[in-house]
């Protein structure tokens, strides 16, 4: 049993993370305009590299396997797709920012290459997913936008592995499947459960959660038969197109944010309640199986905050203590006093809101781990395969019924 | 602790822990900005619908959640004038300083005595479960420190009155 | 000047503006029914609860309770049946009620209780029995119910 | 301190050291009730002038404040008061008495000038509760006494007892309020077997005592407030006691408003102090990049909000 790599990469909430193709280096967003990225040094990570084009939050990053280039999504309206390409003066290797016009005039909020790598889909909070491929003529990206029906902030995309569907959640209560079909770089593709004929904006299916609630995360399963969504009514949805079927999962915990598919048949997402869920099934009924994290071997809570200590000169243990005796009103020695009654202790492994949970380790359809972020600034890598049970862990969820 | 204010604060805090599932959210309708959207109330579909806890008429708390930012108003019990009047000097003074208490709401919403506004700033700078611990803290000292305003002063009202009655005797 | 034009609600002619109405699906029955059906319920709770079956009574009344729009006589009666309800509970029983409810029920009542809090002094409301309620009833749903309280624009 | 003193600290302390070290000296100050003083030495070192301005002198002079202060000051009154002033003392150093009881009496006498100015209404009263006791029937004129500007103290004698009452104003609504709670606890301290003996007291807000119900001019407003003591003639048995209740209920309404102060003062510090704790709490769920120490480019400490 290994436990859960745990790296305390900031102090300040990490917005988004996305490992290279070697899992070597990995680029985050610490809740500012830039990206960093940090390179993996034994058992640490050392920034190594700053990206600073956009002027406002960035939102998403996504970080291209194969063709080794980032995209980043800010709420500045922007995108950029960033490449290593020789310095022209010095012929070192450097991040070359190119900007994307992406023809919308609110933020940009998620981003994500399609399985080849020839376009990104960009959702926003002007109504409309920006899906861009790249123009060798004219040298740049080019963007076109799918509006129709979108009638919110879109809050998540998600790509179909046949390179053209699309899947988009939405602050509307809806979570979409659309053709994001490109003539020019997609070949025709192949019939699936989701429709024959796909052309650009086709909408294959609206979905939506019973008790409503913006849907923050949709997934296609590794075949793309099936997709999930977590919505904000602390939810999850999966939908067999092919059935029709799709079964909701009512949680007693948090609302989810964030999922990944690990094989056909399970699905870890992670939310507010900062500990990674997993849940497995089939087009015959789905469950929630535990946890990723098991509080109960976390006595010693996070909210001791070992990790990176904090800069400054004075930062000896006695000023801390003093310190935090004027500030907080906390005697932190052994044998004194314990908090008030009315503290409460988290003890899970993230101390506070998972953002981001993506695959690390394995191949779609057969993922071993995953890595998860959050506001905590924390990064952690998960082994898939230890599940703490539901019934150890408090958590439940019941599955409100079938649906056709 | 009796009865029902111990039920009364765990509904707060399970209510304001539900409600404290805050994302940064850019506002969509003002380009380039992030506004606290409970408080812009522009877009219908980020708000949620509000949520009322009460142990009477006269103590209930107000949720108002959205997509980035909730609203907690609190109406503190007030027995009689001088709680009335302890209570809004108090959430006077407190208020007059919410540049330090940066969840707090300058102005209460109507109806209520205090209101505090969290945004997703402060859930992703602070932690939340102990920003819910500071709010339910909050709840149990106000009543027991305007009881205790209010005994203190009629205790050094009757000794004023003994000790200036007692002074004809002599 | 004329500055009563800066008064018109331009958003109500934008045609990308999402209306209240659009957020969830419109109760199927007309109004008339609907007062109907409550009123059928309460009758059928009355019996139950004679009978002494308290989860029988809750799951009657919240079952197709009435929401959306020009409904609100039968809300309010629906409300009233179900505080009758609540009121005549013993609070040793109350845990294991809720623990058999379905989800979906668990979630309308959830709904019931906050409306009930928002409304102290109305009818029969009683603080201090929503109270006990609201905390067997997170216990048992936890706070994803809460949540779904206020995600659920189904209003009651 | 709960109780006020009844003499001027300044004149009193001042005095005091004048007579050990003459030197020339010009002072002006204040006391309760916008009283004004003016000390100062006009010709020598040796002879101090002091000279008092009081609100009410012109209805005092009507209830024969002259005969008082000529009995307690005797020639020292001057004939002709400073210009600006109800009334001067002239005060000889060389004739002081010598140090000892005998002088400390004679300063104390002196620093007691607003209390026996103030004296001459109830002096009056008082004579004339007993000719009304021995005539068995009437009612003793009553007297107002205008010491500040919307406050009146009222005094009347009948045959078996002296009313006085106090009109008084809060200008804040938590005045109006503590002062409610204080004037609550002076009517029922006097079921408390120790000071029964104490006068009545009874207090109404807005609605004036049947007293003076019919005087014209009186505000109507929640502001306020009306204390009526009712004195028997125990309370002025004899010289001694007589004047013990004069200092003592002269300032009655110093000594409320005093402690109303008192109080709010500490229910502020109590805010603050318990504010002070609610900080703490909220920081503690603060972490640790929130609260740590950043520097300015000129090497101060922010203070993070």
């Amino acid at each position: 049993m290994s436990p859960p790599e745990v790296y305390s990469l900031a102090q300040t909430s990490i917005t988004s993370h996305a490992f290279n193709a070697d899992r070597s280096e990995v680029a985050v967003s610490l809740n500012t305009k830039d990206v960093t990225i940090f390179a993996r040094e034994g058992h640490e990570w050392k920034a190594t590299e700053t990206l600073s084009e956009h002027d406002k939050i960035i939102t998403s990053i996504d970080w291209a396997p194969n063709s080794n280039r980032i995209v980043t999504s800010s709420q500045d309206r922007n995108a950029y797709v960033w490449q290593l390409s020789p310095d022209p003066q010095t012929g070192r290797m450097i991040w070359k920012p190119t900007l994307v016009l992406l023809r919308i005039n609110r933020a940009a909020t998620h981003v994500r290459w399609s399985p080849n790598e020839d376009k990104f889909a960009v959702a926003s909070g002007a109504r409309a997913i920006a899906i861009c491929s790249f123009d060798p003529e004219g040298d740049w990206w080019v963007s076109r936008l799918l509006k129709k029906p979108i009638r919110s902030t879109v809050l998540s995309v998600d790509w179909h592995p046949n390179n053209v569907l699309l899947a988009a959640g939405s602050a509307d209560m809806k979570a979409r499947v659309l053709s994001a079909y490109i003539k020019d770089v997609d070949k025709k593709p192949s019939p699936t459960v989701w429709g024959e004929k796909l052309p650009f904006n086709t909408i294959c299916g609206e979905y939506t959660s019973p008790t409503g609630g913006w849907v923050h995360a949709v997934g296609f399963s590794p075949s793309g038969d099936a997709l999930a969504f977590a919505s904000h009514d602390s939810c999850i949805t999966v939908v067999y197109p092919g059935g029709p079927a799709a079964f909701t999962i009512k949680l007693t915990s948090l609302p989810l944010l964030t999922l990944t598919w690990t094989t056909e048949n399970s699905l870890v997402a992670a939310g507010h309640d900062c500990q990674p869920i997993v849940f497995s099934g089939s087009e015959g009924g789905w469950e929630l199986t535990g946890s990723l994290d098991d509080p109960h071997s976390n006595k010693s809570s996070g909210g001791s905050r070992p990790g990176a200590p904090a800069a400054g000169r004075l930062n000896s243990a006695a000023f801390n203590t003093f310190r935090n005796a004027d500030s907080r009103g906390i005697s932190s020695g052994p044998g004194s006093a314990a908090a008030p009654a009315t503290e409460s202790e988290l003890f899970t492994v993230h101390q506070n809101t998972i953002t981001s949970v993506r695959l690390y380790a394995g191949v779609p359809g057969n993922v071993t781990q995953v890595s998860t972020s959050g506001a905590d600034g924390k990064l952690v890598v998960w082994d898939v395969n230890q599940v703490t049970p539901a019934s150890a862990t408090g958590l439940a969820g019941k599955m409100a019924g079938l649906r056709i | 602790m009796s009865n029902t204010l111990r039920p009364y604060l765990a509904a707060v805090r399970s209510t304001l822990t539900a409600a404290l599932t805050l994302e940064d959210f850019a506002s969509q309708v003002v380009e380039r900005h992030n506004k606290p959207e409970v408080e812009v109330a522009q877009s219908k579909e980020v708000l949620l619908n509000p949520l009322t806890i009460s142990r009477n008429e006269n103590e209930r708390v107000l949720i108002e959640p959205s997509v980035n930012s909730i609203r907690l108003s609190i109406r503190i019990k007030q027995a009689d004038e001088i709680e009335q009047q302890l209570c809004h000097k108090f959430t006077r003074f407190m208020m007059q300083r919410a540049e330090s208490f940066v969840v707090l709401r300058r102005k209460p919403v109507k109806g209520y005595d205090i209101s505090f506004l969290i945004t997703n700033n402060h859930t992703d700078s602070m932690l939340k479960h102990k920003i819910v611990d500071f709010i339910i803290q909050f709840m149990e000292e106000v009543d027991k420190e305007i009881s205790e305003m209010k005994l203190s002063l009629n205790a050094r009202a009757r000794v004023v009155a003994e000790s200036y009655l007692a002074a004809f005797n002599s | 000047m004329e500055v009563n034009f800066r008064k018109i609600d331009i958003d109500q002619y934008d045609e990308d503006v999402l209306l209240e109405s659009e957020l969830y699906e419109p109760d199927p029955r007309d109004p008339a029914q609907v007062i109907s059906d409550a009123k059928q319920k309460a009758a059928t709770v009355r019996t139950s609860l004679a009978q002494g079956d308290i989860a029988g009574a809750l799951s009657i009344v919240l079952e197709d309770a009435p929401y959306g729009p020009n409904v609100e006589e039968a809300k309010n009666l629906t409300l009233q049946t179900l505080v009758s309800i609540l009121n005549s509970t013993k609070a040793t029983e109350i845990s294991g009620i809720v623990k058999s409810l379905s989800p979906d029920t668990q979630d309308t009542l959830m709904k019931y209780l906050y409306k009930g809090m928002a409304m102290p002094g109305w009818g029969d409301v009683s603080g201090s029995v929503l109270l006990g309620w609201h905390e067997k009833l997170t216990e048992a749903a936890g706070t994803g119910c809460i949540v779904r309280a206020m995600t659920d624009r189904r209003l009651v | 301190m709960i109780l006020l003193e009844s003499h001027n600290y300044i004149i009193q302390t001042t005095l005091a050291e004048k007579c050990i070290k003459p030197s020339s000296l010009d002072v002006q100050f204040v006391d309760f009730d916008g009283v004004r003083f003016r000390l100062s030495t006009p010709e020598r070192k040796t002879s101090l002038l002091l000279s008092m301005n009081i609100r009410c002198w012109d209805e005092l002079v009507k209830y024969g404040v002259d005969a008082v202060l000529r009995r307690e000051y005797g020639g020292r009154v001057k004939a002709e008061p400073e210009p600006d002033y109800n009334v001067s003392l002239e005060i000889d150093l060389e004739q002081m008495p010598p140090e000892g009881e005998e002088r400390d009496a004679y300063i104390k006498s002196i620093a007691l000038l607003k209390r026996n100015a103030l004296a001459a209404p109830f002096e009056l009263a008082f004579n004339a509760q007993k000719e009304l006791e021995a005539a068995g029937s009437g009612q003793g004129d009553l007297m107002a006494l205008h010491y500040r500007d919307e406050e009146v103290i009222y005094v009347q004698a009948s045959p078996d007892r002296v009313t006085v009452i106090f009109s008084t104003t809060f200008k804040e609504e938590t005045d109006r309020i503590f002062g409610k709670v204080f004037l609550q606890e002076f009517v029922d301290a006097r079921r408390l077997p120790t000071i029964q003996s104490a006068p009545q007291v009874l207090y109404t807000t807005r609605e004036p005592p049947l007293e003076i119900r019919h005087l014209p001019g009186l505000t109507d407003s929640d502001d306020v407030g009306y204390v009526t003591f009712v004195l028997f003639p125990r309370h002025f048995a004899n010289a001694a006691v007589a004047s013990s209740t004069i200092s003592h209920i002269q300032l009655f309404r110093d000594y409320l408003h005093y402690h109303i102060k008192c109080s709010k003062a500490y229910m502020h510090s109590r805010m603050r102090h318990r504010v002070s704790e609610f900080q703490k709490v909220l920081n503690r769920a603060k972490t640790e990049a929130a609260t740590v120490d950043r520097k300015t480019a000129s090497g101060r400490s922010m203070t993070s909000r």
